[in-house]
């Protein structure tokens, strides 16, 4: 047996997933038969056990969700002490790159979270108006994130069972550092444009924010995201080590660096998932989730406070920039 | 206030035996107005108790309450109805005996998000009304019967329900206790209340108010 | 009053923050102490050797007694060596 | 804050219910505490074992003849020592002593003691007895495995080793090694290293192995190439090598433990699924009457996951610090001899507490999911439960 599957945190990290698996494959059995009878005019019988399974539903969408979100920085975590079994890697970086899976997972990962937080926000909206408008809609949604869901769950037992523990991986320093030209930013950019970009796009995405303007946010958010990534792998990360060669995303994950990391990806991720949830919402539901917005200004804020915070403390310490 | 459409209520449809409780019965009820819901069990009184306090869904028919048809409602508006408008005496009491008098009066509140201390003043004042207050923090199994009524009558005021509903409210009382209830009933009706009862309780044939006797048999609404 | 089985579950969690803060406690006292005797004796052996039952990387010794007294192509019951990766 | 009375509320159903939920908190306290347990020894040896190991030379290198390990000789040293970037080049003699009647071995280290910083070693582990009669006459100390070993076969103060020509050698035992050390020294025995190399009856130009440090990482790899260039019969290993070794080593117990655990946890589940029908259904009423007065199918969704909650953070704390007191107050009785094994000579270690937030995570997870998904279907059946069961 693969020494992987038998670390400690694989097994914890695949026995979850099955178990949400389970539940959601109960979900998933009950649906089909809800979008067919389901009819709310109807005073049978049938009709009130749909409801109550509808609520089924929910429960475990709600519960798995909740997990799930729990689950992903587990899941950074496990790839991170699996550096320690597969030589040459370092750090998270190297092991998600182990086989082609890794990445890809690690993307379907957050869009599903971006996604159920959609449902949740759709099941809200059904279950506080008065004749269930949305259910039909939302089953199929829920379906569409169930199949998102099986590949997510095939992915990880693809991903875990193909990293070899006998094939060196390639360490981060490799991936991301950008000595002889190679790994070059996207559109040829330099380090200032990257960080002008930065704060730009910030300043661009706090201002839709005030003015709500739906598709606005969600353009912004997304570029925000994308940029967002770039600055702190190849601006950011290199103050919080406090080392100019040192460019990678998941060594900050580390005990070393007080697992700083989980914070700062934490706070972009909620952060723009918040924006692009109240942004869907005012403009697909016609609903104003003012503490939704309030909350992304917040997280959104104190993530860039935070990278810049970085910045400024070395350069109060050292009196020297990287 | 009330208005019911043409409503039946047939339990085990799908059965062989089907049973037919409520048989097309059509009701109004104005504002302030008692009802004396009479008949032997099993005439259907308690259903359409059920039904008009949406406990329970018709198999047609429509009832609008203040204009509001309450008949199919999604469960969480359902849930809003019935504790904001409703406040219901059941038969057997239906306390939540683990807890003390104070704590079963304050559950109805709870989901209202209101804080605590709300809650609590509520409580109090409806404590108060029912006669109850000196008991309120002991547990409901050391209660005699006329005091657990008390308690309940407390719990259902406790929303300041325009409509108060009462399934055999005496069935389990003494005769002192059930003319204490009676009064209780008059002091309600007096504020404002709309009042229904389900009973078949000869003491309700006489009674300080004024009020609409009711009889029900088979199903069906038979004398007005 | 009500209040006074709220404060149950507060004296609950109070109870159970007090354990943690005795561990927590205990953890930050005796960690080093304890670590203390051993690094000075591997700063003095520069040797590194768990002392378990099966020597770890050093060679374990055929020994003629450690056979399994039924199947002798079998590990020996005796020896824990199965649970230790090779 | 807004939810204030829900949760007073919440605490009112608990405690006065708590009955119920007894049986489920105490299985759940016992799986948490024996699978800390397991994992709080394995960090714990673990992370032992990995500081010793910073006190390690950088690589050791030593002669292979057919495949196996002999004498290295002295001259290698010389050679060594010219590389550059090569520092603290150390020769070391150690090796096996069997102990005929009961094939028990012991592990004898010999110590180079005229060295500076060895002799400061030496004198802060020697509390009892002073070091000039230590040197006065062949002397040694000795792990407690071997302490207790010796004194049931009577040798009480000192040791006659059989050397490989027939004849004996008396060793004193200068003191007992303090038991805090028995993870590495349970075994141990350690004396002059000349004295050694008598006992082993090794040459004079001879040793068992030479430690050298690199003190720059990056020349690690270029260090062994050249290492390899000098002597074609050598064996070098890695410091990280054995690293990587401790980690796999009870990485892979762990796991091996969680496998076992795993059915375990699936019988939990099944357990747990049973009892909160049970206890849920005896509910019914209870819901009925709460949805009757105006609770929602969510107000009750959301009091049974809280109330699922507070029983699995406090079963997992309870747990957690039972485990603690056990394992680093306690050192495991009984449990330590799984991990330690007796086959050589009864060993008792001193765990040294280590927390790793890591682990703790990990069992969390593979605690409170399985219970939360098997009371999850339970909890679902009696929230939609008709608030007309309130008037039957």
């Amino acid at each position: 047996m693969n020494e992987v599957l038998l670390s400690q945190e694989v097994i914890v990290y695949l026995l979850s997933e099955s178990l949400l698996f389970g539940l959601l494959f109960v979900a998933f059995i009950i649906t089909p038969l809800l979008i067919k009878r389901w009819n709310f005019d109807a005073f049978t019988q049938e009709q009130f056990r749909l409801e109550n399974r509808s609520y089924l539903v929910m429960s475990i969408v709600f519960f798995v969700m909740a997990l799930k979100i729990l689950l992903l920085p587990y899941f950074v975590y496990t790839i991170d002490q699996l550096s320690d079994i597969v030589p040459g890697a370092m750090c998270g970086a190297g092991i998600i790159k182990a086989n082609g899976y890794g990445n890809p997972l690690l993307l379907l990962k957050i869009i599903i979270l971006f996604l159920s937080g959609f449902w949740m926000t759709l099941n809200r909206l059904d279950l506080e108006a008065k004749a269930y408008p949305y259910t039909k809609r939302k089953l199929w949604f829920f379906l569409f994130i169930f199949m998102l869901l099986s590949i997510e769950f095939a992915l990880d037992i693809l991903y875990f069972t193909h990293i070899q523990t006998t094939n060196p991986v390639t360490c981060c320093s490799v991936i991301f550092g950008q000595m002889g030209g190679s790994n070059a930013l996207f559109l040829g950019l330099d380090t200032p444009m990257l960080l002008l970009l930065f704060y730009l796009l910030f300043v661009l995405l706090v201002l839709m924010l005030w003015s709500k303007n739906s598709l606005g946010i969600i353009v912004t958010s997304l570029l925000f995201l994308f940029v967002a990534y770039y600055s702190v792998v190849y601006f950011y990360g290199t103050y919080i080590y406090e080392l100019p060669t040192h460019k990678c995303p998941f060594c900050m994950l580390q005990q070393e660096y007080y697992f700083i990391g989980y914070l700062v990806w934490g706070l972009l991720l909620v952060g723009v998932f918040m924006s692009l949830d109240y942004a869907i919402s005012r403009w697909l539901w016609k609903r104003d989730a003012l503490r939704l917005r309030n909350f992304a200004l917040w997280a959104l804020s104190l993530f860039v406070l935070l990278c810049s915070l970085f910045v400024v403390v070395y350069y109060s310490k050292n009196g020297v920039l990287l | 206030m009330i208005e019911i459409e043409n409503i039946h209520k047939i339990f085990n449809e799908k059965s062989s035996e089907p049973f037919e409780a409520l048989k097309s019965i059509t009701l109004h009820i104005a504002k302030n107005e008692a009802i004396i819901l009479s008949g032997v069990s099993g005439s259907g009184k308690s259903t359409l108790l059920s039904l008009i306090a949406s406990l329970d869904k018709p198999s047609s028919g429509k009832i609008v309450v203040d204009g509001e048809l309450i008949s199919k409602l999604p469960d969480l508006h359902a849930s809003h109805y019935r504790a904001k408008s409703i406040g219901f005496i059941f038969q057997h009491f239906n306390l939540l005996e683990a807890l003390s008098v104070e704590e079963n009066i304050i559950a109805p509140l709870i989901p209202s998000r209101l804080d605590i201390i709300t809650i609590k003043k509520q409580a109090q004042e409806s404590m108060q009304r029912a006669g109850i207050a000196h008991k309120a923090s002991q547990t409901i199994r050391e209660l005699s019967g006329g005091e657990k009524q008390r308690c309940a009558i407390a719990r259902a005021l406790v929303t300041d329900p325009k409509l108060i509903i009462c399934d055999e409210p005496t069935a389990n009382l003494d005769k002192a206790n059930s003319l204490k209830f009676i009064e209780i009933l008059s002091t309600l009706k007096a504020l404002g209340k709309t009042i229904i009862v389900a009973t078949h309780d000869p003491i309700f044939d006489t009674l300080p108010f004024e009020s609409r006797l009711i009889k029900m048999e088979d199903g069906r609404i038979v004398d007005e | 009053m009500g209040w006074r089985v709220s404060r149950e579950l507060i004296v609950g969690f109070v109870f159970l923050g007090l354990l943690v803060c005795g561990l927590a406690v205990h953890y930050l006292l005796y960690s080093t102490p304890k670590e203390q005797n051993i690094q000075t004796l591997s700063r003095l052996t520069t040797f590194s050797s768990p002392s378990l039952s099966v020597a770890f990387y050093e060679p374990r010794l055929p020994s003629g007694n450690a056979m399994h007294p039924s199947y002798p192509s079998m590990p020996s019951l005796n020896k824990r060596g199965f649970i230790y990766a090779q | 804050m807004h939810n204030n009375a829900f949760f007073h509320f919440l605490s009112l159903l608990l405690f006065k219910q708590k009955n119920k939920h007894i049986g489920a908190i105490f299985i759940s306290v016992i799986i948490i505490f024996l699978l800390s347990s397991v994992l709080f020894i394995s960090s714990s040896l673990q992370k032992s074992l990995q500081a010793t190991l910073q006190n390690q030379p950088d690589f050791t290198i030593s002669r292979l003849q057919a495949g196996r390990a002999v004498d290295t000789p002295t001259e290698w040293i010389e050679k060594i020592v010219q590389i550059d970037g090569v520092s603290a080049v150390t020769p070391r003699v150690y090796g096996r002593y069997f102990f005929a009647p009961n094939e028990n071995s012991f592990l004898i280290v010999g110590v180079d003691f005229f060295d500076e910083q060895s002799n400061r070693s030496l004198q802060e582990l020697m509390e009892t007895t002073d070091l000039k009669s230590f040197f006065a006459m062949p002397s040694m100390l000795v792990g407690e495995g071997v302490q207790k070993f010796m004194s049931a076969h009577y040798y009480s103060d000192s040791f006659s080793f059989k050397l490989p020509n027939g004849s004996f050698k008396k060793v004193a035992i200068a003191q007992q090694l303090p038991s805090s050390t028995n993870l590495i020294a349970n075994d141990m025995i350690v004396m002059p290293l000349e004295l050694a190399k008598e006992i082993f009856a090794m040459e004079e130009e001879s040793i068992t192995d030479i430690a050298l440090n690199v003190p720059n990482d990056a020349e690690w790899d270029t260090i062994v190439g050249k290492l390899h260039l000098l002597f074609y019969d050598a064996q070098v290993i890695d410091k990280r090598e054995i690293s990587k070794a401790y980690k796999s080593l009870y990485n892979y117990k762990g796991g091996l433990f969680l496998i076992l655990y795993l059915i375990t946890i699936i019988t939990f589940m099944l357990i747990l699924y049973q009892r909160y029908s049970m206890v849920y259904s005896a509910e019914k009423k209870e819901i009925g009457i709460l949805r009757a007065i105006g609770w929602s199918i969510q107000d009750i969704l959301k009091l049974k996951f809280y109330e699922t909650l507070v029983i699995v953070i406090s079963s997992f704390i309870l747990g957690v610090v039972l485990a603690y007191i056990f394992v680093f107050i306690f050192d495991a009785p009984l449990l330590q001899e799984i991990f330690l094994g007796g086959e050589n000579l009864a060993n008792s270690v001193v765990f040294v507490p280590t927390i790793e937030f890591g682990i703790l995570g990990s069992l969390f997870l593979f605690f409170a999911l399985p219970f939360f998904a098997s009371v999850l279907i339970p909890v679902w059946k009696i929230a939609v439960t008709p608030p007309k069961e309130a008037m039957l």
